[in-house]
């Protein structure tokens, strides 16, 4: 398959344990693909443009552990894991790579260079035309000062994304049998087996869903991109489907915070044992999940 | 003690409660509680069912289409656990409800003997529209 | 983009932040934003767009939808990160030192960021600030090398974003730059919590006390359990009533306060310092203090900061191992703040100038400053000696019930949980309390109502 | 009702406490010596002691037993002196009656509806009787080594049975609801809207034990009072009243600084607190009670702290300490030593709040 959305995480140590760190997304066109598929993560980067607020964000895209799984196993995503010390990783790619970045990072500098001078004069000639001292359509001459203006006003980029990682060798990266480890990595690191099949059933029936912790949830659910609708429930963690009781009075609070906000206050569980792991690799097989919907009936 | 019997009466008393509340503090009419029980960890549980004064949802109709609600009463977890598990409103859907039942009230009731009152949809279900 | 531009937005952050914690849903109207980044300073408020309740299905909604992405898309593929040539600021990353050294040092940010390294005379500046200036655009981040002198400046190698947060080490370090780029982007001047800083405390504890707390609190419940068992075998016995009498309700409210013992807090700047002093370590994989923060202001000093406002304990809900602090834990971050004790100078009937609470390795502020100010000022006659604490508010007298409920709503010293949710910072102020010392209990008045048979028990028992 | 306002609220409530001050003394007047003899006699004569105890009912088994007052003038007084229990059919004050009454005038079926209760209750006593029956058949069964298909056996025959039974009612007539309401309907007319009180207040377990322990008002003593709540206390695991005493230590502590301290369940916490009551301003604090040593998923004090936020409350984590070994309280509670037993409790208060960074800059 080609051109997966690339999901980078880094990870801490060898075993199965390990530390993970959370998954994220650099490219802009991937993060606008994952969207379109129902994965929205939450944009974390300052937004260079209006760099003094916090509700519009820019790159790097934070996933939840779920929803890097969910677009893992259904196959829309490959993850590039990399080894901590990144540090050293970075510095040998540089080093066993240095000429070859440098040349095509100044041809990308001088390429870019070429553009905005190119527009910058287009820019000046046309504001001397419109004050009258150039014939429309007339060359604009020589002139050092404007040149050296322009070169100083040239516009230097830090890109989203790594063009020293391009040079990770294949045996660098990750196979079929590391991914797995990595996905269990994550569960284990942040979530649970049953809460991740919660969001697969949530998911897959067309649910998008967010971090819910700031609604008194483990996410929240929208019925589309949250740019266009409303949340309709906050989905609390999984809970054992035989032996757990449902926290009423979490239920009662729960309940009637939703209620104001029109909400469902929904809990769930995961009938069957045993399954999960056979069940994930194949995901498209639904999950055996249980779920109530509770809101205040409105009297008593 | 006999803890059988005990936890009938700790039934039958809920039972009533809620019923009396229901009665006349809600002013529903019709209220009786159904004869079929299944026994949930040694309890039987039965379902009260009734008719609200007045339609509680424009979005959704009570499974009959004539007004009536199922009514699960249940005690709120004092310094005992009374186990609402997912698997035992699971039991309650399929066994004490008509077919395709959309949801119950849980009657939950408190340690100060007021009841309150909740829709459990079964399923993930959408919220009031408006 | 204009500096014009960041204050507008700036200044309306307020509302926009209100709105995000107000209303229930994550308001993203990029169209908005869209306007914001592009004109230039004309703008209008971010609003909340107006969303629809469910997909049905018609052209009209996929088209608002296909615009509201593409605004959102468009945004962000036009806020290009980076800067002018001529105002471009290098900044080299040094993997030993897990910082960056900038060589041409120059910008605002200096003013609260960045630090001289007195051995080799550059400027150098933590991984937060590099991590955080970079993603701004205010400085261009290169590869440094692995060590200061490892590598020639001729090579050097711009960094990409992506190549940033990959040198985050831990899940933890990438927790707390999230928190401190979410409260810097707000102007907060924020800095790790250092040893160094300025101090509540004239001098530090030198070694953690373990063993003398655990005596000090074996000994205070022990006295407790016997204080208490002396008055309350009496008051608790039904026969007690037939000699005490009483004639007032508060006596019988006395009486019973003495069952139960309460932990009392620091009150006052004797109680801290106790409490200050009988600090634990931290246990393994407890949360702690991470974040010194300072409201934004404009003559920051870097050197000798002021107290900050707030302290900040960065918690990731979902991390493995983490959990919200139990009391205990709670307890021992309480006896580690050492920041601007709001409560203090709210209480305080004159003037409190914090400059004299606040110590630079045991000497006050106050005289710290002031003779750097004359050493200053021997070298630049022309500043005039400015006393920005003397800043004259009349408190008003609020009645004592009022004060009292604000004694319990607000509690006394205090610190701030960022709570991480994937990406998500939302923010709790957790105080101590100590319900104990007030008393609400209601006192009848005396006149008027004496003469009334009121006794209804007694009327009905006949 | 009309509500009463201002100077007839203060009088109404005038006594924080069901134990009421000995305030009635004469004054003593100093150059006459008989002021000074009567006020000594009065003072003798006088006591803090109610003259007549409240009596409470246990209803419901023994896992979730309820306390009730059923006495009109009990349940009046509990309300006016703290604010203790809750009517059943009311929010806070038991007023069903009252409210009954007062709509009597527009609607007298009501009254047909109590009545309709009033039968069922005494159906239900009948069909609770059957219920003890066969419960004791399947007891004597699990006793007797039954197997698993003879308890279903029989519970299929029970079910077979109570329905039997609830046929047999009906068939009397007395399931039927609309002759019922019909046949009293004129009843009522009748007897001249002669309301029987159908509302008790009940009495939360921490509530009931503040009214015996702390205070000599409840007719039975903290001892009865704990083993009808908890099962005799030779079966007693620490386990099994742990919750209850770090509720009742919090409940005990808020009472003593003066809060009227009431079920917060509504607000999805443990305890509301008033400054001084209801009717006088809206609670000020949502308590959660907690274990000291303990902490809940992030979700819990997110979900609470919303829903008192929401309120515009503030939200108290108390956490209650145990500051004896699980085995010496176990022991105290066996010896009825209360006293002991709730002091080697500490509690120890934090507040949570949002804070909101784009508040707070200035």
């Amino acid at each position: 398959m080609v051109n997966k959305i690339r999901i980078s995480v880094v990870v801490q140590g060898t075993d199965a344990s390990d530390l993970v760190l959370t998954p994220l997304i650099f490219k802009l066109e991937d993060v606008e693909r994952a969207r379109k598929l129902g994965v929205c993560g939450i944009l974390a980067g300052t937004l260079p443009t209006a760099a003094q607020q916090n509700m519009f964000l820019s790159v790097p895209l934070k996933l939840m552990a779920e929803e890097a799984i969910w677009l893992f196993l259904s196959g829309h995503a490959e993850v590039v894991h990399l080894r901590s010390p990144t540090s050293s990783l970075i510095g040998n790619l540089i080093k066993e790579n240095l000429e070859s970045l440098q040349a095509a990072n100044e041809s990308k500098l001088q390429e870019s260079f070429r553009l905005q001078r190119q527009f910058k004069v287009e820019q000046h000639r046309l504001k001397l035309e419109s004050l009258g001292r150039l014939p429309p359509g007339g060359e604009l001459p020589h002139d050092p000062q404007i040149d050296s203006l322009i070169d100083s006003s040239l516009f230097v980029e830090t890109a989203n994304s790594s063009s020293i990682l391009s040079k990770l060798s294949s045996k660098q990266q990750q196979d079929g049998c590391i991914d797995a480890q990595i996905i269990n990595c994550m569960i284990a690191n942040y979530s649970n087996w049953d809460n991740y099949l919660l969001y697969q059933s949530l998911r897959e029936n067309g649910y998008v869903l967010s971090p819910g912790a700031r609604f008194g949830g483990l996410y929240i659910a929208y019925p589309g991109d949250p740019l266009r609708y409303h949340s309709h429930i906050t989905v609390q963690p999984a809970i054992d489907y035989y032996k757990e009781g449902i926290d009423l009075t979490l239920l009662t609070s729960g309940a009637r915070l939703g209620t104001s906000v029109k909400k469902m206050w929904v809990i769930g569980g995961v009938k069957n044992y045993g399954t999960k792991q056979e069940e994930l690799r194949k995901p498209k097989a639904p999950a055996d999940v249980s779920f109530f919907s509770i809101e205040w009936a409105g009297f008593g | 003690m006999d803890p059988c019997s005990s936890d009938g009466d700790d039934r039958l008393y809920l039972e009533e409660l809620v019923e009396k509340s229901l009665i006349h503090l809600q002013l529903w009419k019709d209220v009786v509680v159904e004869d079929k029980l299944v026994v949930w960890k040694g309890v039987p549980v039965r379902l009260l069912t009734g008719c609200p004064p007045h339609v509680l949802s424009h979005d959704e109709k009570p499974a009959d289409g004539i007004g009536r609600e199922y009514i699960l009463p249940v005690n709120m977890t004092q310094y005992k656990e009374e186990q609402v598990t997912l698997a035992f409103l699971d039991i309650v859907f399929s066994e004490l409800c008509a077919k395709d039942t959309k949801r119950i009230i849980l009657a939950i009731v408190n340690t100060d003997g007021t009841v309150v009152f909740y829709f459990v949809y079964n399923g993930v279900h959408k919220p009031k529209r408006n | 983009m204009t500096e014009q531009l960041e204050n507008e937005v700036f200044s309306q952050d307020g509302t926009i932040a209100d709105s995000d914690v107000e209303e229930d849903e994550l308001v993203q109207d990029w169209s908005q934003i869209a306007k914001i980044a592009k004109s230039n300073g004309a703008l209008t408020i971010p609003k909340r767009g107006e969303k629809d309740y469910e997909p049905d299905g018609t052209d009209v909604q996929e088209l608002l939808l296909y615009k509201a992405r593409k605004e959102l898309f468009d945004t962000l593929a036009n806020s290009v990160r980076g800067s002018t040539v001529k105002a471009q600021v290098k900044a080299l990353y040094v993997a030993d030192r897990h910082g960056a050294v900038v060589p041409h040092a120059r910008g605002n940010f200096l003013q609260t960021m960045g630090k001289v390294d007195f051995s080799d005379g550059q400027v150098w500046l933590s991984f937060y600030e590099f991590v955080y200036l970079s993603e701004r655009g205010t400085v261009t981040p290169y590869w440094g090398g692995q060590s200061v002198a490892g590598e020639n400046n001729d090579s050097l190698l711009p960094l990409s974003i992506e190549d940033l947060y990959i040198l985050f080490k831990t899940q933890h370090e990438l927790d707390n730059f999230a928190v401190y780029a979410h409260l810097r982007r707000l102007g907060f001047i924020v800095n790790p919590v250092s040893p160094s800083d300025t101090s509540f405390y004239p001098n530090c504890p030198s070694a953690p006390r373990t063993g003398v707390t655990s005596i000090y609190r074996a000994i205070t419940s022990m006295f407790f359990l016997r204080k208490n068992s002396l008055f309350n075998n009496i008051f608790y016995k039904q026969w007690h009533y037939c000699f005490c009498k009483y004639t007032r309700t508060p006596q019988i409210y006395e009486k019973l306060k003495l069952l139960v013992p309460s932990i009392s807090v620091p009150k006052t700047i004797e109680d801290l310092k106790g409490f200050y002093g009988s600090q634990q370590d931290y246990a393994e994989g407890q949360l702690t203090l991470t974040f010194n923060v300072w409201k934004p202001q404009t003559n920051f000093k870097k050197k000798h900061p002021p107290l900050p406002d707030y302290q900040v304990v960065v918690y990731n809900k979902n991390q493995r191992g983490a959990h919200f602090p139990t009391f205990d834990e709670l307890q021992n971050i309480f006896r580690h703040l050492d920041y601007k004790f709001q409560f203090l100078s709210e209480v305080a009937d004159d003037e409190f100038s914090w400059d004299d609470h606040s110590y630079i390795v045991g000497k006050p502020r106050s005289d710290v400053i002031a003779s750097e100010r004359k050493s200053k000022d021997k070298k630049d006659p022309k500043t005039p000696a400015k006393n920005p604490s003397a800043k004259k508010s009349k408190k008003r007298q609020l009645p004592p019930h009022i004060q009292q409920l604000q004694r319990l709503r607000n509690g006394y010293s205090s610190f701030l949980l960022a709570v991480i949710d994937n990406g998500i910072i939302s923010f709790v102020r957790i105080s101590q309390a100590d319900f104990a010392s007030e008393n609400v209990w209601y006192v009848p008045p005396k006149d008027g109502l004496r003469k009334k048979p009121f006794n209804d028990r007694k009327k009905r028992a006949n | 009702m009309a509500k009463p306002k201002g100077k007839s609220l203060q009088q109404r409530y005038k006594y924080p406490l069901p134990i009421h001050p000995i305030d009635y003394l004469p004054s003593v007047i100093l150059h006459n010596p008989v002021s000074w003899v009567y006020w000594a006699y009065c003072f003798w004569k006088a006591t803090n002691i109610p003259s007549k105890r409240v009596h409470i009912e246990f209803e419901g088994g023994v896992n979730f037993p309820h306390i009730v007052v059923q006495d009109k003038d009990d349940m009046k007084y509990l309300w006016k002196n703290g604010f203790f229990g809750t009517g059943q059919l009311s929010r806070s004050e038991p007023t069903w009656l009252e409210r009954q009454e007062g709509a009597s005038k527009e609607r007298s079926n009501d009254l047909a509806l109590e009545k309709i209760t009033e039968r069922r209750r005494i159906q239900r006593l009948e069909f609770k009787k059957e219920r003890v029956k066969l419960e004791k058949q399947l007891l004597d069964l699990r006793r007797n080594g039954g197997n698993i298909e003879q308890e279903n056996a029989l519970l299929v025959q029970e079910r077979e049975m109570l329905r039997m039974f609830k046929q047999r009612q009906q068939e009397e007539g007395l399931g039927d609801n609309n002759s019922v309401v019909e046949e009293s309907m004129i009843e009522g007319t009748a007897v001249d809207h002669e309301y029987v009180d159908i509302e008790s207040l009940e009495l939360m377990s921490v509530e009931a034990t503040f009214l015996s322990f702390a205070l000599p008002i409840l007719d039975i003593s903290p001892k009865v009072l704990l083993s009808r709540l908890f099962g005799p206390s030779n079966d007693i695991t620490y386990g099994d009243i742990h919750k209850f005493i770090t509720h009742y230590v919090t409940y005990h502590h808020y009472r003593s600084l003066g809060w009227c301290v009431r079920s917060g369940i509504k607000f999805g916490c443990d305890y509301l607190l008033y400054k001084r009551g209801p009717p006088f301003q809206h609670a000020e604090f949502c308590i959660m009670v907690l274990d000291h040593d303990k902490s809940k998923d992030y979700t819990w004090y997110s979900s609470i702290s919303r829903v008192i936020g929401g309120a515009k409350k503030t939200c108290v984590l108390c956490y209650v300490e145990r500051l004896l070994p699980e085995d010496q309280i176990v022991e105290y509670w066996r010896t009825d030593n209360f006293i002991k037993l709730f002091g080697s409790y500490r509690v120890g208060e934090v507040i949570y709040k949002r804070w909101i960074p784009g508040k707070n800059r200035d």
